[in-house]
Formats: C-alpha cells, structure tokens, sequence
C-alpha cells in the first residue's frame, strides 16, 4: 500500500486530503467517520457571533457555485463551547479557521484557541471576497499580509495556515509576504469573484451583488494559481478549487500541492474526499511514484 | 440521513409538467416524516452541479415517491432517467410537520406546493383529524386530485379564483385549528395575513435554494423573528416547515 | 420593432452585437453575411507578424477552453494588403484589434493604420495573457495604461476601444485609467489566467503551461467585471466572458455593458451572434423596454 | 463549408469501442473528398463545449457516414444519441488527400486511422490505381475488414506485430509509388523513417485538438519544415494531409 503521509507545516497528515472551510461540518459524522481524513478545517470562526449576509446567498451558474453567505458563524465562544469539543474527538488534525476585522482581532481569537488542546493549526482567512473590510483589506496587500502573519507568529506555536485569494495581480507576491512573514504552509484558492443576474427581475441572484464563485469552473484558474505559488515559496501548499475527484486531485498535486481540499463538492458526492483518497493509492501504485516525487512534478 | 444510490423503481407521467418518480428501500420509507425532504440527482450528469432538494410527496407499500415538476435542467433530467438507473438520494432532511391530533386541519397548497400533502395526509388521518384540502393552480394541468377542493386561475377544473380567496371565504364560515400550507411565497404571503385575522395555527414549509442541505453552509436563509428579533434560520435544518407567522416574507 | 442601434464611442452600431478578437475572422463569411453585425473586431496584429507558441495550443476543461495562441497574426503589412480589403466589403463597422510590446510600437500601428479608409476604431490589447512582455505588462498597471492611452489618443481621431485584463486586483483602476487617457470605449474580459495538466504524462496539457481560460466557465466572473466597471466610468462597454446565446448577453447588458461580443461560442454555433441580435428584439419588445434603458438596469 | 443540422440516419455498432453514424444528405455527399473531415456535435449537450473533427468514412448512396471510436465525453454522446435526433454537422473541412492516378499505392492504418480509407479506397480505385492496404490494431476489435492486411499486437487476428514491421519487409521487396497513412503519431512517425528509406511517396493525416476547425483560431498548428525552415502550419485548414517527410514530429 503507498504511503500517503506528509508533513503539512508542524502536522503529520496520514494522508494529503482535507476539506475547504465552510463547505464541511459535523454533520458529516453521520456518513463517514472524519478520522479518515488528513485534516479537517472548520469553517471561518470569528471573534462575536456573525449574522452572516442578507438572503438569497447562493446561486448556481453553469458550471459552479456563487455564494454569499457573508462568513455566518456563532462566534469564538459559541466554538469552544459546542463544537469544538466534537472535533476533538476525531482522531485527525484539527483546523480552525479564522477571520477578523483588525490584527487585534484575529490576536484575540488565536490566544484564545491557543489556550485549547488538540488544535493543531490556524488557517489564516485573508482571502473571503464576501465582508467588506473582514480578510478583504488583507489579502490584497503584501505589505498588510506581512504584518498580520509576521504579528500571529510571534503568538502560537502552531502551525499557520495562510489562505489566499485569486483576485489579486499578483499571487505570488501575497504568497511570498506570507511565507517571510512566518506562514508554515498556504492553502489556495478562495472563491473568485463572480456574479449571476436573473433576466426576469433583472436582480443580481445573490443579494449582496457580488459573490464567491467555486467549483469545477474555477479549476483552471485554481491549478494556474498553484502552479504560480509553487514556483516562488519553499512551504507546502494546500490547493483547492473545483476538486470533485481523484483525477481533479491529481493535477493539483503534479501542479505543486502538498494536500489537496474538497470543497463545493461535499455538497454533491459526501465521500469525494473518501474516494480521492483510495484514487491517489491506486494511482500511486499504478505509475509506481511515491507520492513525494508527485506533488509539483509538472513537466 | 443516510445518501444513497437507488435505482429508479417507478415512474409516472403526470401531464408534460409533472411525473412521479418512485423508489423502493424499506430503510428509507420508514425514517421519513412529512414534510421532509430528500436532495436528489443523478449522478451521470455533470451540470447543474447540485442535487435538488424534493419533498417526500407520498410513502405506500415501503415505496417513497417524489411528486416533480419539470423547471429546469436537473429536474428535465430526472425525468429523463430511465427506470433501473440509479439517482442518489440524501435524506429525509429537514423537520417535517408537527402533527396536530384530533384538531380541525386545513391543508392549503399551490401548485407544485401539493407534493408534500399526500403523505402528511395520511398522518393526520391516523391522527384522527378532521381534514379540508384546498389546492389551486393555474389551469387543470396544475390539479392532482379530484378528491380535494380545486382552484384554477382559468377556471378550467374546480372553482375559478385564487385559493387564497377560497381560504378567506371558508375560514369566515368554519372553524379550523391549524394551517398547513406549502406554495409559492406570493401564496403563502397572502395566506399568512388571512390566518392571522382569524388566529388560527399556520405552518408554511419554505423553499430555498439550497447547497449542502444539512446545514453546513449557511446558504438557505431566511429571515425569521425570533423573540422581537429578526434572525437567519436555515430552511434545511431549522425548516423546511416554520411558523408562518415568524416568517419575514420578502417584498 | 426594437431599435437596438447605440452609439459606442465614434461609432454607430446598427446591433450591439459584436465578436470577440481571435475567435472570427473573414471565413465566417461563408456562413452568414457579417454585415448584420453591429461590428466586426479582427484578431490581434502586431506590426511584424509573429508565429505564435509553441504547440500544443488549446485544451478544453470541464467548463471552458485553454488557449495560448500566442497572436499568432501576418503582421501589419499583410493584414493591410490582404485582409482589410475583404474586411472592407462588409457594411460594419470594422475594428482592428492590435498590440505591441512598447508605446513606440503601439503608435506605428495605428499610423500605418489610420492612413487606410474604413477602420472605425481600434481595440487596443494590453491584456493578452499569452505573450511575455506584449500586452501583459501595460494592462495590469494603470500608470502604464494611461501613458499608452493618452499617447495614443494624440495620434488617432478614430474610436480607442481598451480591452480589459480580469487577471488583475483592481479592475477599476485599470478601467479610470484608460478613460482618463482618452480611450472611447472599454471591452472586457480578456482571458483569464488558466493551466491544465495530463495526468497521465503530467505535461501541462498547452505547451505554454499557464494559458488563457475562456467560455461558460468564466461568465460569472466576466458579469462581475463588466458591473464593477461600469460603476466608476461613464464610456461605454462592450461585455464578453462567456457569452452563448440571448440569455447570458442579457446580463451582461444589465450588469452594465452597452454592446457584447461573442467569443468562443463562435466555434460551438457560428450562428451565436445572429440568434442573440434577434433574442435582443424579442425580449425588448416582451419586456417593453427601450434598449438604453436596459443597459446598466441591475436591481 | 456549410453548417446543418441533420438528424442520424443510421448508427451501426461495431463492437464496443467502434460505430459508424450516418447522415442522408445529397448536398453534403457530393462536396466530400478523401481526408476531408466533419466537425460533429450534439447541440443538446452542453459539455464538452466544442464539436469534435471526424474524418468522412465512407459515401454511399449519398449518405456520409463516420467511423468513431468512444473515448471521451462527446464521442459517448454521439453514441448514445439516437436515430433520428439532429447532430450539427461542419464541414467538409480540411485539404484531403492528393489522389495518384495509376500509382502503385500503399494504404497503412493504425487504430482508428482506419476511418479516411473506406472513402479513399472507392476514389483510387477509380484513378485505376494498384492499392495494397496495411492495417493494425492493439487486438481483434480494433480490426474493420476482412479484405485488408491486418495486424495485431496480440496476434488475435491477422499478423501478430506492428503494421510498421509489416510495411518495412512489404516495401523491402515490392515497388511503391505512393503511401498513404493515419494513425498514432508516433506510428506515422516510425513510417516516416522507413518509407523515407526506399524513397517513397507519403501523404501522412494528422489529429490535433481544434477549436474553429477553419483556419481562425490557429488552435491547431504542428511544425512543418518548408523551405528549409520550421513554420506553423493548422492542421485544420493546411491540413489535416501532409507530406509526411516535412512533419517535425513530437518527440
Ligand atoms: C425543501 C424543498 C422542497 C421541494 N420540494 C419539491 C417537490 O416536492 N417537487 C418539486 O417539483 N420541487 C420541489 N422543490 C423545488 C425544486 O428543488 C426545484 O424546482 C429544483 O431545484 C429545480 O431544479 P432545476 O435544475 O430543474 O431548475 P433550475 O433551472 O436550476 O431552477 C429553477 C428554479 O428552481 C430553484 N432552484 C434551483 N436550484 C436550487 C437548489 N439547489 N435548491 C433549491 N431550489 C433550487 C430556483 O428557484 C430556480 O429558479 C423543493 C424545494 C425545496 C427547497
Ligand atoms: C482531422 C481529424 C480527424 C479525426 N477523425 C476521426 C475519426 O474519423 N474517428 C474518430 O473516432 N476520431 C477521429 N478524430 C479524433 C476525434 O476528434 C477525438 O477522438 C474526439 O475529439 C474525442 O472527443 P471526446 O470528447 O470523446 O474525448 P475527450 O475526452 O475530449 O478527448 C480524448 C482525446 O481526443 C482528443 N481531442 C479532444 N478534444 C479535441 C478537439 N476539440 N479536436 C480534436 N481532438 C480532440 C484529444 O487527443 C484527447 O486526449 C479525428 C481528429 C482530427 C483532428
Ligand atoms: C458555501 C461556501 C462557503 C464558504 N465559506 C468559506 C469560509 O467560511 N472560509 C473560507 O476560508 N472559505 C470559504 N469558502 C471557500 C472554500 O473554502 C474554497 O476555498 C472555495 O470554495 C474553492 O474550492 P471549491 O471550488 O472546491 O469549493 C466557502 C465556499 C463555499 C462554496
Ligand atoms: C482561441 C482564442 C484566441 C484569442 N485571441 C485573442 C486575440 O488575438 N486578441 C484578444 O484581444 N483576445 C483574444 N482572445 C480573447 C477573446 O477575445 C475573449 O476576450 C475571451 O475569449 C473571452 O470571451 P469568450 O469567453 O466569449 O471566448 C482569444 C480567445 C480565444 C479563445
Ligand atoms: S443548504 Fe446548506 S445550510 Fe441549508
Ligand atoms: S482549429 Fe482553429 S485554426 Fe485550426
């Protein structure tokens, strides 16, 4: 059987494949038992509780998702309390993801998941195009992504994961300012700016206009981003976008990923994780390469 | 809730807008509540991405059927698919309905809202209520049953008019414990005022459009008031079924 | 029935429907009279010709297509000799669509240019993902673009149409600076950033690695574009990203753009133009709404 | 090279990689030559985007047939797509094949690049020509015809080996004027080297991905050496014939 095992930042995974934030929760544990997972990333928690945007949040286009859900959470407090402690019982890297306003903010929530067992790494949400002024402001600037990073680093020991956007011009500089800045592994991409309009009401279908666009038809766009990272940072990388099975998989990790996320997927197979897990050992076998030799081997 | 592959094991043509599609797994009849629902899709077809979400329209001899209306690409294909292929099914999601016993019961539904009524029928029957079944529609393609007081727009089956206005008229004459209703939000808007005048119970179930269907990705909210409080609730977990009076209906 | 005729730049069109640079050309001819465009845009030419890269060019994804073409173009004394002739037979509105790698290029161009009769504007490329150093460098950085365009605008009386790049943080930036320069007219969305990999030979399946994303997949993106755009100029756009039929014209016409082109759908029904002119009719008289007052109509 | 919408006329199924799709349309027959292609798609299928190049097979009776082996998406669609339901049709597209007139003429195929010769066969027998015809396949479903000379790799029918071999000891004792071939690359490329050896003749069709299939896009360009120098050269329109020995090949 292949080894599937890696070291993402300061975690060993038993193997490269985890979940996108906020396409993934608890409710999962009814189909698969979780622990079969590398990792599991929660979705985006900040410090208060947030209401999340106004309805209609969701709207299919041809070939993906939009979403606006405007990062709905129960807040910090609300996390340790009720759902964190059902995470912690699967026997898998814990992630949590987080979001805030201000580099005091995110401080806040870090020291205080600090303080809790069986996290194992923070992913650093810069990147959610959906709350105007929460993660926007940093994503896009280098300088800005440098100083949140290289402030959270001096706070926790665990692993840091930096998430990044697509709409930038340049990924590879925000990719460069967080790895100086301290970042142990990126995870990319979010959501791609996009929008939908019904021509019957001429409303935009999502009401908050503009919207996060996933799924299999931002695959390309999320490969090209990976690939681009990959040539300029020494960490590893977590890709994701549009992955729904082993062979979407694959192309991230030849394009330069440690680790791959499922993410609007979940919605449509539950065990696409499951199943591109089994895929990448039967891939692995069949081309006889060990999974290190795979990731980044584009020719 | 369990997802599942199953194959087709019935299929019903209603007229060219509606069919039936049955499928035949004990495990699944039995769990189920009325007003549930389950997210169905093939799984050969790539576009649209998401299942869709269809509420349990009847369950007979262990046998759960869905009551479709064609709209769109994926129910287009549901319809295409042949008996013996095989649909996934995730579910029964959702709450369902409360059950009142021994009450006075008006069901109210438009148009495709008719599906989930059948299989609660049954349980208000057992329950020993005491059943009127209004229905309304646009013409009499939109009529399921002779067996329940018809509406059309059209006048073409039953009573022409609005079903809203057949509610008004009979609430001003009988006396009823609770609403159920299912239909479109001008509907169920509409019916919501007519309720309140004469104070009786109302449950609405909701439609969304829909992502995860368990409640993992917040994307089926709706605004309800909660203790004087506007709140999102999500119509997967929290609904589909809601009091309508906690509804804040849209514009 | 509906007057669908609308002033872009200098121009009058007799249709707001118009195709995308590189995805058309003169053989279409053979399929329908190309008088009944409101323009016809000619693929991109440079002053010298240029062979274009390396093949393999093209793939196709889930969603979408994988071009790096490369402008593979006759230069700018064959087209003048052999193409804009024919060009001239059609009664539309003719567009030549150029790039260079410096001002100085740029500007011969369109000299050489401005001396032939029926040319009645210019798509000035300066986003083609596909050639280092030509276009790519001027359209992600607005100083740049405002330089090119203002220089230009001295040389020419005829429309300027600037094509837009999406592979960029601020669309808006770069837009507020091509007006400011002088440019007509703005079109957008060139391709976006895309890369595909074989997974069986792990080879970038163009040759090129990172190629240029077109068709369904990037509509969303295309839409979302058109409608920040449209918010901080007043010139009119022409929208693209995506466009198959009447259905995805009208939202970019409502997300905000004055005029559309099709793209690669020309290569699926070459008839796509012609269904979504008359389309426009039906909904504008359905609708009863003037075709101005359609445009920019988002609620 | 017109555009149509033609419903199937006839759909054989070879075995289970192989079928031939035909069309009955007098227009379209007559246009067609030897190596010419279609570019073929169903417009109720959305995904893949672009129609798909497929040479012309045979003409018979007026009816234009192609010979499609199912390896992804859309050649799966042309397959299930039924009698009677309209595919797009562009075409013919494409240089075709130079016919020799009383030429000693060599035919080698390789797995699917047995389509073109059904038709070119009818054409050179008509120049008079003296045509033998090698082909082969990986095993028996790959072979089309009895009545040419068939090799395999698993020798489950014909000659076990490659068709190359095959050719080289043909061309090393008898006189060819001309080769005519299609298939994998790297096929026509090993066929290259050998019929340069005995300085023959060789009108090699080639496959590229293609998007317009008419000359616009230069999606398809290959390397060809002329005059001396590498140029770009589309498959489509230059193409898809050419003469073998100024194709650069993949390595
Ligand atoms: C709880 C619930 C129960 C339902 N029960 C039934 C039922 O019993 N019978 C029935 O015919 N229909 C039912 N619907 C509606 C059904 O889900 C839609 O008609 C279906 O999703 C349309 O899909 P389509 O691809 O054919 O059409 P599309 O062209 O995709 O969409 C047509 C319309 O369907 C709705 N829709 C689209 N995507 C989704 C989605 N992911 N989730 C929810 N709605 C969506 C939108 O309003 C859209 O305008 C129910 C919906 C909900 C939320
Ligand atoms: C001039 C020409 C003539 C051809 N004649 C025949 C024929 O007579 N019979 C036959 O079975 N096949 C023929 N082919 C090959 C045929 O076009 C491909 O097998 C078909 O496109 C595969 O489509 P798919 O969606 O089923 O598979 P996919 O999964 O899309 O692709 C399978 C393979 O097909 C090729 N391909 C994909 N897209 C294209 C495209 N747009 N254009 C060209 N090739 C593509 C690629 O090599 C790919 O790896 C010909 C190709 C060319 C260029
Ligand atoms: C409904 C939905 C909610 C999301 N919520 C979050 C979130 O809370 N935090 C975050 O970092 N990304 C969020 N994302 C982005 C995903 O994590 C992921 O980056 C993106 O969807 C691309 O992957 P995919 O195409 O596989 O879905 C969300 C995506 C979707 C579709
Ligand atoms: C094969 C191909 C060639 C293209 N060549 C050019 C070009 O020469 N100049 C240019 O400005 N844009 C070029 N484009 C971009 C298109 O003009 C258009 O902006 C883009 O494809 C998005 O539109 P679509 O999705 O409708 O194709 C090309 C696109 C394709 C697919
Ligand atoms: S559909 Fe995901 S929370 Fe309701
Ligand atoms: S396929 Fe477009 S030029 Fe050949």
């Amino acid at each position: 059987m292949a080894d599937l095992r890696i070291k993402i930042g300061k975690m060993l995974w038993k193997n490269p494949v985890t979940v996108a934030s906020g396409t993934f929760g608890l409710e999962f544990a009814e189909l698969f038992d979780l622990s079969k997972l590398g990792a599991i990333v929660t979705k985006t928690i900040t410090l208060l509780p947030k209401p999340g945007n106004e309805p209609p949040r969701l709207a299919e286009t041809e070939a993906g998702l939009l979403n606006s859900i405007g990062l709905q959470n129960p807040g910090l407090e609300n996390f340790i309390k009720n759902d964190l402690p059902e995470y912690q019982k699967f026997d898998t890297n814990i992630i949590v993801s987080i979001s805030g306003s201000s580099i005091t903010e995110f401080s806040k929530v870090i020291k205080n998941l600090d303080k809790q067992p069986n996290i194992d790494g923070y992913e650093i949400n810069i990147s959610c195009p959906n709350v105007e002024n929460e993660g926007i402001a940093f994503g896009i600037d280098k300088g800005i992504v440098y100083n949140l990073i290289s402030h959270l680093r001096k706070i926790t020991e665990r692993t840091i994961i930096v998430k990044l956007t697509p709409n930038v011009t340049s990924i590879e500089e925000i990719a460069k300012a967080a790895e100086k800045g301290g970042a142990d592994v990126l995870s990319l991409i979010n959501t791609v700016y996009g929008m939908a309009i019904d021509i019957e009401t001429r409303k935009s279908k999502t009401k908050n206009v503009i919207a996060g666009y996933s799924g299999i038809g931002i695959k390309p766009i999320a490969i090209q981003n990976v690939f681009r990272v990959a040539k300029v940072v020494k960490i590893p990388i977590i890709g994701m976008g549009g992955i729904r099975n082993i062979s979407d998989a694959l192309e991230f990790i030849i394009a330069g990923s440690s680790a791959i996320a499922v993410g609007t997927q979940n919605f449509v197979n539950p065990f696409a994780t499951l199943d591109i897990i089994q895929g990448l050992e039967k891939y692995l076998n069949e081309q006889k390469i060990h999974y290190h030799d795979l990731i980044g081997s584009v020719r | 809730m369990p997802y599942k592959l199953l194959p087709i094991f019935k299929k019903e043509l209603i007229n060219n807008k509606y069919f039936i599609i049955t499928f035949s797994d004990y495990e699944m009849a039995d769990q189920c509540h009325p007003g549930q629902f389950f997210r169905l899709k093939n799984p050969q077809q790539n576009f649209p991405i998401l299942p869709r979400p269809f509420s349990v329209n009847n369950i007979q001899d262990k046998q759960t059927s869905f009551l479709i209306k064609i709209v769109g690409e994926s129910t287009k294909n549901l319809f295409e698919t042949k008996i013996g292929e095989n649909i996934s099914l995730h579910g029964p999601l959702g709450n369902g309905f409360k059950i009142a016993r021994n009450k006075k019961v008006l069901i109210v539904s438009g148009g495709i809202g008719y599906a989930p009524f059948p299989f609660l029928l049954k349980k208000l029957e057992k329950a020993k209520d005491e059943i009127v079944f209004f229905h309304g529609g646009k013409s009499s393609d939109d009529i399921f049953s002779a067996n329940v007081i018809n509406f059309t727009e059209d006048g073409s089956v039953g009573k022409k008019g609005l079903v809203t206005d057949g509610v008004e008229q009979f609430l001003q004459k009988n006396q009823v414990d609770i609403v159920y209703a299912c239909g479109p939000q001008i509907m169920l808007k509409k019916l919501t005022e007519i309720c309140k005048q004469f104070n009786v119970d109302l449950q609405v179930s909701l439609e969304t459009i829909m992502a995860c269907g368990i409640g993992v990705c917040c994307g089926c909210a709706i605004r309800i008031v909660e203790n004087g409080k506007m709140v999102y609730k999500k119509v997967c977990k929290d609904g589909p079924v809601f009091d309508g009076y906690t509804v804040v209906w849209d514009e």
